[in-house]
Parts: structure tokens; C-alpha cells; sequence
């Protein structure tokens, strides 16, 4: 094709996402296009697969058969949630192989909360409310991003996100409605995870790349500081209900602006820690490629199987 | 407590889902497919969901005003009475598969017959439970074939579960004293009717897997008698450790 | 050598052994009594080694720090047990790991008792009261046996395990002191350590090989069911004390002879342990295979760092 | 309690002893060699000595008439502040000597220096301790010299164990409120002091050994302010099953 017929391309294609028309994988899309969705489709698969080992920690411990239970759902709602973004990323021509090899080899990041251990049964609590809440808000807009199987998706896993987000909150509420050592393992959550949960909703505007073209694409429709005061505005009355303290001393209500003024976030921490240095980076990395090598004798296996079985239905046909 | 042998009876069916399905909760996220990982948790959950009914039948048979938790989690090991077959570790996963179709056909059979007691909780936790545990057999049932019958290395793997795991299969159809008076009031599943058929299902998917059916004749038993394997002391340490360590709290 | 020297050699041999003189490696043996020697000792050697399986298990659960290095210290014992043993078994010029091999293949044996399973902690108690009382009463005797480092080797383990016995019974005391569930334990424990005890002591005479030539040579001093009377006139005092009921309804003292008229053992069950068929066999085999297995490198590394030191030394002196 | 900084500060240091005695414990029986079994007890037995007598000490300063097993047995996972290190896995042996050596260099320092303390109790405790530790460390700096320098694999294993536990030894340094307050009294050791030469005493091992010193600049810490590992909660589970499932008994 001629740059010309390129360009032409490029302006109809704009033209349709402008018009709030879906881009289908069939669809012809500028390279670039493709990439980014490939590599936030991709970072956000991994972010549900690598995100199932924290809480998965807590599943032979659940303190009750109903938490056992909710845990178990929520952790194969998360596998399933990653199933469909691997397979929305298939449609743009990248196998579910490459993508892990991507993961593993560190080239493909993943949301670096899952990079903090979950110390005690209040953690599933924490994460289902703050970091399904933050979730949340990244991802409510995406529902109506320009790609058609990036914005179907996140519906579906917007959906359960905010079940999940619920059950999170209803874990909270229990525990500080329950004894002092209950109320104290929910304090010492928030005050552990507040933090970490302002962090992923990502670097402040000035330092963010790829936000301009995001936009554009529906990728991105707010900015992530907007996002952040959302997520805060949101957060500190449920902290209130709760009777829980934001370990953010300069937390206040601004009457002024109508939301609140919050404290200066640690940036080098999270920059450590999206360049591999968090507290549980190496050993999420380990599970991961331990569970993708020890598995491999087992899709070989079903690999040899099929194609055995079609053999053998090749023979019976003829 | 009046229904003692009813009580002992169905605790003795919710252990064996309890422990399996705490087995296959620590594979969680470690399986070597997203798909595996999605039907283990799915079978897990399924198993967890019974075992809630069960107990909370049982302590209402108990009349102690204990909940389905207190049964759960606050018994001691030798109060546990599920098979051995359930508490076997995760080594790899073909012995995850493996202890899960051992299981799975046996409890099929069971749930199809429990469908007549004549206790209306049982039969309607039957009913319900024999969809979901047809699934899990077709699951594992599946999983023992691609592995049997997949590579050399994997039919090596599933042939060394199968044999080692084999050992368990008979204590399935062990009759406890609470087992023998329910089937006389017609409201407990005489498995010993049921063994015959047991191994001739799984002997004819073993073959077609192409493995070889262990011909042992000596098979280990305990956990119908609370009797386990060491691996059970560290099954109850996790699944116990929140109850135990805060005692009389909600959650 | 022709017969008649060979001949003479053991009449030399035999009188030495009557004589209570000790035989040392280096001195002149029959065949078989070097291959008895091996046997007998390698067995006992793996015993000590499979037995710190089942009580290792309780390490990490002991019920208190002072029960913890107890326990810890009898493992570590035990270790040394097997190391002596092997050490007298390497001066008869068979190496450990040929011993090893012999022990993991399933050619040599261990005692049978070592394949239950420690199902709670009473039976820490329970094995050092009852597993170690019978041992003790095997290896008594040998602290005479003819073969000199045999004879050594029993002394000291003897002296320690009469150690454990006294721990284990003490065990069991503060079990039997201390609340309904402790008691119920030790009964418990008591219940199934019983008979497998009574089992270690051997097969009853009529079925006992090896008995005569044992004898002479004083690896055997009296029958088994001499060893297992005179263990169950002595233990069934200790159960009276503990307040514990032994698991046998003919249990009866019998005024005429003296000692204790105990119900028929379940030989079928001692058999099929003996052949691989207990409970825990498979466990303790696997158990012990990968732990070798997995050293398998540690040991090539020390091997291969010992000969390159030995090869800077030379060097060195040159 | 009065004391609550001399409190805080022994239970910190008695928590490293017990986590790394556990780890050491649940090896027995498995290690590669029957004399590193019998050392590796030995050790794990030295540290559980020590572990009584600060626990002993620290439960007569609380004054609560607690016991040096209340003190062990009975905390939360939050209240444990020993450091990330110890508590670390099994992994391999190399794991195994790589965490021991880390730890024992920092140990006899640490002891050597706690000789001068003016607490007469902790001055005895590192008295009869630092025969002990200089044994351990010898032990395990051997090893770490032998895998080391033995063959192309077990170079390869001991690097990649010192590579993933070298994060972990920068935390053993860090001062909490309760370390400065004991400080400044002349009963802790300053501890910031020792950096220096427990790096380079590690790093002439190493090269000797012929490893490669680590160059990151980034550390994981948290194990003193009772923020632990995923790991962690899993070692309390089997330590303290027992005491939790059994409360207020002798033993």
C-alpha cells in the first residue's frame, strides 16, 4: 500500500472510533493501534493471573466455609477474567504462548500491587475494596474503549469486579464489627494497602507516557490523577463507615474544591517496585514460570492426545 | 445425641469433600493451564458447597447449636473421617487427576444412590450434587486419558499415581458401624454393593488411557477410623489455623 | 586354603567366640558371619535412619520449646545411631552407599514399626515409651555380642535410648496428668503402638529363622518370645502407673508362672508390613529415595571441592 | 510494662533463633547427607536454647507471669519481628547453607558484641551462644565454600540462592525504635556499626568461593516491623497448631 492509501486508511479509521463505532479484530487498524491494545490487553491478563497468587494464599484459610467458598469464586472469577483478555489478545494475531514467555521473561509488566504479600486474612478484605476499587474505576471507562473485544470484555469484568469489590468491603464491615484483634487486622490492612492502591491507578500526568494517543483511542478517558481523586473522593467515606483511619495525615475535606486534599505519594517506592524490587516480585515471578515448567510434560501430553485422536478419526473417515 | 449413627454417618461423607477440596485449593494459581486452574477451583467450590450442606444437616441432627464452621474447622484429627484417598498431596498433576477420578467414580455411584435414602437432606443434596460431581468425573476422567495416553514421560507420570494411589481405592467401600445402621434404616448407600462396578468403570478407562490396572491386593485403610496419613496433621494445621487462633469470632 | 585350614580357621574362630573374646574387623571370619554381620547391622543402621521420619514429623509441631529440642536432640541421636552402625558395617568392607542402595532398592530391610504414621503428638511418647522399651530389649544383649565394633556401638546406643524410653514414658506421664483430651491421646496412642510393639520383638519362635547360628555367635541371646515376654511383664506395670488400658482383653497375670498371658498377634499384619504393604512403606521409602536423590549434587559438589583442594595442596608442596 | 523497649528488643532477636530453628527442623531426615542431618538438628537445637533463654528473660520483664512457650507459641503473625531472612524456604540445599551463612556472619558479630553488654543476662546469653554461632558458621561458610566451588551445577544452585537471599541482608541491620532506645542505654548493639564488616567478610567467602558478590542496590525489609512473607504464615501454622489447638495444657 502506498503512504497515500495509508493515510486514507488512517483518517477513516479515526474517523470510525470517533464516531463511537467498534473496531473489530477483522478490521483493518493501524500497527500501532494493535500493539498498544496488545499490550494493555496482555498487561491487564497478566495482572489477573499474577493477581490469584495473593489471595490464593489465603484460600486453605479461610476462616469459614462461606469465605472459603466466596475466596474460591473469586480467585476462578479472575482466571476467567484473564482467559477472555488472552483470548481478546488472540484476535490480534498473539498466542496465549507468547504472552507468558513475555511475562516471564519480565519484558511484560503486570499491575504491581500483586507484588505485596497478603499477611493476613483482612488482606482479602483490603484488596477486594481497594484494589478491585481502583480496578474498577481504571476500567469502568474501558467498557466503552473503541476495541470491540477489549470493551465486551470489560464489561463482563466489570460486572464481577464489582461484586468482588462488595465482597471486599463486606469482609471489612465484619471485621470491624467484630473483637479488637478483628478491627485491628482491618486497620493494619487499609494502612497497608492505601497506599499501594493510590499507586495503581498510576504515575502522576506529568510522568504518565502514552496518555494523549490513549485518549484518542478510548483507551484512556480521564487522566490518572482524575482517576486517583475519584478513587479517593469514593474511598475515605467508606473508611468512615467503617470506622477505619486513612493512614494519610494530611488527608482533608477541601470545601473549596469539593474533594479531598491527600498527602504526597512515595513515588520511588513505586517505582522500585514496577522495576521488579517489590517486597514479592521474585517470588510471584517463581510461581508463575514454576507453574508453566512443571506443567509442561502435562500440555504436552494433551497436545500428543489430540492429535492422536484426530489421527485416529482421520483413519476411521477414510 | 439421639441420631448419633445419622451424624457420624454424614460427616464422614462432608470430610471427603472438605479435604479434597482443600487439596485442590492449595493448587490455586500453580496448575499448568489457566483452563486446569478454572475447572480446580470450579470443583473445589462444588465440593466446598456440599460439604456446607452436610454439616449444617449435621449439626442440626447434633442439636448442640453448632455451626456448620464449628464442624469444619474445630474437630480434632482423630474426629476427621474421611477416606485416605482425599488427603493424598498434590506431588503432581497426575496425582491431582488421578485422586480426583479415583474419587469422582466412586462418588458418582454413591450420590446415584444416596438419591434414594430415605432421609429427604440427603436425597436432596444427592439430587443436586449429581450433575456437578458427573462434571468432575468427566473432568478427571478426561485428564487420566490425555495423560495416559499422551506422551511417554505423561504415561509414566499417571501410571506411577495410579499405582501409588491405588492403595486407597478399597477403603471406599469400607462399612463403619454408622454406615452399616444407616443402611439397615434405608437412609445410607451400601457401597459394598457398589465396588464391583467401581472397578470395572475405571479398569475400562484405565485400559483405554492405556495404562496398566494395578493388581495389588493389599490396600491401606485409616481415615474411615480417623486413623490418617501424616499428611493430614498439615492439611488441619492451614485449614484450622483462623478458628483456632481467634477463637468465637464471625467472619 | 584348603578345607582343612579353613576348617581349623572356624574351630579357632568358634572358640574365641566361646571364650567371650571379641572379634575385630581385621581378624580372620567365616563368610557368613561377615555377611550376617552386615545384614544384621546395616538393617539396624536403617532403622535408625527410617525411624527419624515418623518423629521428625512432629518437629515442627511440638507442643512447646522444651518438647521441641527434646525432640530434636532424640532425631539427631538417632542420626548418629545409623552412623556408627554404618561405620561398623563399612570396617566388614561394605561402603554406606552401597548400603544405601540396598536400603532404597527394597533388598534390605528396617523395622517394620517405622511404617505407621505419627498421628498425634502422644505418640512421641508412645514410641519413646514402647518402639524404644523393645528396642532396648533386643539390643541389651548385644552390648556382648562377639563382633567388637557391634558390640561397641550397642553400648552407646543402648545408653541413649534407655535416654529416650525414659523421655518418651515421661511424655506419656504428663499426657496422663493433664486434661481428658491429653489422657484420651495417650490412650489412644497407646491403642495403636500396642501390638506393632509386640510385633517389633520378631515372629514367634516356630517361625523365626536365623535363631541358632544367632546363638552362637551371641547375636542372639534369647528367643523372641522370650525378648517380647519379658517386654510385656515389664510394660504393663508403666500402663498401670500412666493409668492407661493396654489394648488386649486376654491381657492376665498368671500367678503360676509369673508373668503375663497376652492375647494371639495379628501375624497376618506383621507379614504384610514386612513386605512393603503397611501403611507408611511408601512414604518412608519415597521419603528417603528423594532425599538422596535430591543431594545427589550436594554431594557430587562436596566431592568434586574436596578433590580440587587436595589437588591446590599438592601444588602447593611441589 | 516498664520495660517494654528491653522487651521488644529481646523478642526480636529471640524470633530470628526460632524461625530459623523451624526451618532447620523441618529438614530432618531429608538433607543429603546423614552428617549434615546431624548438623543441621545440631544447630536448629543450639538456636532453640537460645530461643529459651530470651524468651524466659523477656516473659520475666513483661511480668505477666507468662511463659517462655506463651511468648513462642502464642503471639500473632504480626507480632513475630524476627527478619525476613530466616523465615525464607528450603528451596534446595544451597538455600538451605546460603541462608544459614548469611545469617551465622551476622550472628557472631552480633553476639561478639552483645558480650559487652551491661545487661548481665544478655551478656551471659551471648557468652554461652557465640561458641555455638562460631560452630554454625564455620559449618555453613564450609558449605557455602564446597557448593561453591564444587561443580558447574552446584555453582550454579549456590549463586542463584545467594543471588534471590541477598535482599533479605540489609533488613538485619536496620534499628527499630526499641534497638536505638537499647542502644543508647549500653544493653543493644548498635548494629549499624557491623554493616560494613559483615559485608566484607561475606564478600571475601563468596570470592573465595567462587561466587559472584551481588551488586543490588535494592533490599526487602519488613520482618522487624512484623510485616512478613507469604511464607511466614505457614510456619506459624504448623508451630503453633498445638498450643492453639490445645490451649492452657502442660506438655
Amino acid at each position: 500500500m502506498s503512504n497515500e492509501q495509508i493515510k486514507n486508511l488512517e483518517e477513516i479509521f479515526e474517523a470510525r472510533i470517533a464516531r463511537d463505532e467498534k473496531i473489530e479484530p477483522k478490521d483493518w487498524m493501524p500497527e500501532k493501534y494493535r500493539k498498544t491494545h496488545i499490550r494493555q490487553m496482555s498487561q491487564h491478563a497478566h495482572s489477573e493471573i499474577v493477581g490469584m497468587l495473593p489471595e490464593g494464599n489465603w484460600i486453605t484459610r479461610a476462616p469459614s466455609l462461606r469465605r472459603k467458598a466466596a475466596l474460591l469464586a473469586k480467585v476462578q472469577d479472575e482466571a476467567g477474567h484473564g482467559l477472555y483478555l488472552y483470548s481478546a489478545c488472540e484476535t490480534l494475531g498473539v498466542s496465549r504462548d507468547e504472552l507468558y514467555e513475555q511475562l516471564h521473561s519480565g519484558k511484560a509488566k503486570y499491575s504491581s500491587i500483586f507484588n505485596y504479600p497478603t499477611v493476613t486474612w483482612a488482606d482479602m478484605g483490603a484488596i477486594g475494596w481497594l484494589v478491585d476499587g481502583a480496578a474498577i474505576i481504571n476500567q469502568v471507562p474501558l467498557c466503552n474503549t473503541s476495541f470491540g473485544p477489549y470493551a465486551r470484555a470489560m464489561v463482563r469484568v466489570c460486572k464481577e469486579e464489582s461484586f468482588h469489590q462488595r465482597q471486599g468491603f463486606e469482609i471489612m464491615l465484619k471485621l470491624c464489627n467484630g473483637s479488637q484483634e478483628q478491627k485491628d487486622m482491618a486497620q493494619d490492612a487499609l494502612n497497608r494497602w492505601w497506599w499501594p492502591s493510590l499507586m495503581m491507578l498510576g504515575p502522576t500526568d506529568a510522568e504518565s507516557i502514552h496518555t494523549e494517543q490513549s485518549m484518542k483511542w478510548k483507551l484512556k478517558r480521564k487522566s490518572n490523577d482524575d482517576l486517583r481523586q475519584q478513587f479517593i473522593d469514593q474511598t475515605v467515606p467508606q473508611a468512615e463507615l467503617l470506622g477505619l483511619t486513612i493512614p494519610d495525615p494530611d488527608l482533608k475535606w477541601n470545601e473549596e474544591k469539593g474533594v479531598y486534599d491527600f498527602g504526597e505519594i512515595n513515588w520511588d517506592e513505586f517505582w522500585q517496585v514496577v522495576k521488579g524490587h517489590g517486597p514479592c516480585n521474585k517470588k510471584r515471578m517463581k510461581d508463575r514460570v514454576n507453574a508453566w515448567e512443571n506443567g509442561e510434560w502435562v500440555r504436552d501430553a494433551a497436545m500428543a492426545y489430540a492429535d492422536k485422536k484426530e489421527a485416529r478419526k482421520l483413519k476411521e473417515a477414510i | 445425641m439421639k441420631n448419633n449413627n445419622l451424624y457420624n454417618y454424614i460427616i464422614s461423607i462432608a470430610d471427603n469433600s472438605l479435604i479434597l477440596a482443600q487439596r485442590l485449593g492449595e493448587l490455586c494459581g500453580h496448575g499448568p493451564t489457566l483452563e486446569t486452574d478454572i475447572a480446580g477451583t470450579n470443583i473445589s467450590l462444588d465440593l466446598i458447597g456440599q460439604t456446607r450442606n452436610y454439616y449444617q444437616y449435621a449439626a442440626k441432627i447434633q442439636g448442640e447449636g453448632k455451626t456448620e464452621d464449628d464442624l469444619a474447622f474445630l474437630r480434632l484429627e482423630r474426629e476427621y473421617k474421611n477416606v485416605l484417598l482425599v488427603e493424598q498431596p498434590n506431588d503432581h498433576f497426575g496425582f491431582v487427576m488421578g485422586r480426583q477420578y479415583l474419587f469422582d467414580v466412586f462418588h458418582l455411584l454413591f450420590m446415584t444412590e444416596m438419591l434414594n435414602s430415605k432421609d429427604e437432606t440427603l436425597a436432596a443434596i444427592a439430587k443436586k450434587g449429581i450433575k456437578e460431581v458427573s462434571y468432575h468425573k468427566r473432568f478427571s476422567g478426561d485428564w487420566v486419558k490425555r495423560l495416559g495416553d499422551g506422551t511417554e514421560e505423561s504415561n509414566a507420570k499417571m501410571q506411577e499415581a495410579i499405582d501409588d494411589l491405588w492403595v486407597y481405592t478399597d477403603e471406599l467401600f469400607d462399612l463403619t458401624e454408622a454406615d452399616k445402621a444407616m443402611i439397615a434404616d434405608g437412609i445410607g448407600v451400601d457401597t459394598s454393593k457398589l465396588k464391583e462396578l467401581y472397578y470395572a468403570e475405571i479398569s475400562e478407562l484405565l485400559k483405554e488411557a492405556n495404562l496398566t490396572v494395578p493388581e495389588g491386593k493389599y490396600f491401606t485403610r485409616g481415615g474411615k477410623k480417623g486413623i490418617h496419613s501424616e499428611h493430614m496433621g498439615y492439611i488441619l494445621s492451614d485449614l484450622q489455623y483462623m478458628q483456632r487462633t481467634y477463637p468465637n469470632m464471625e467472619w
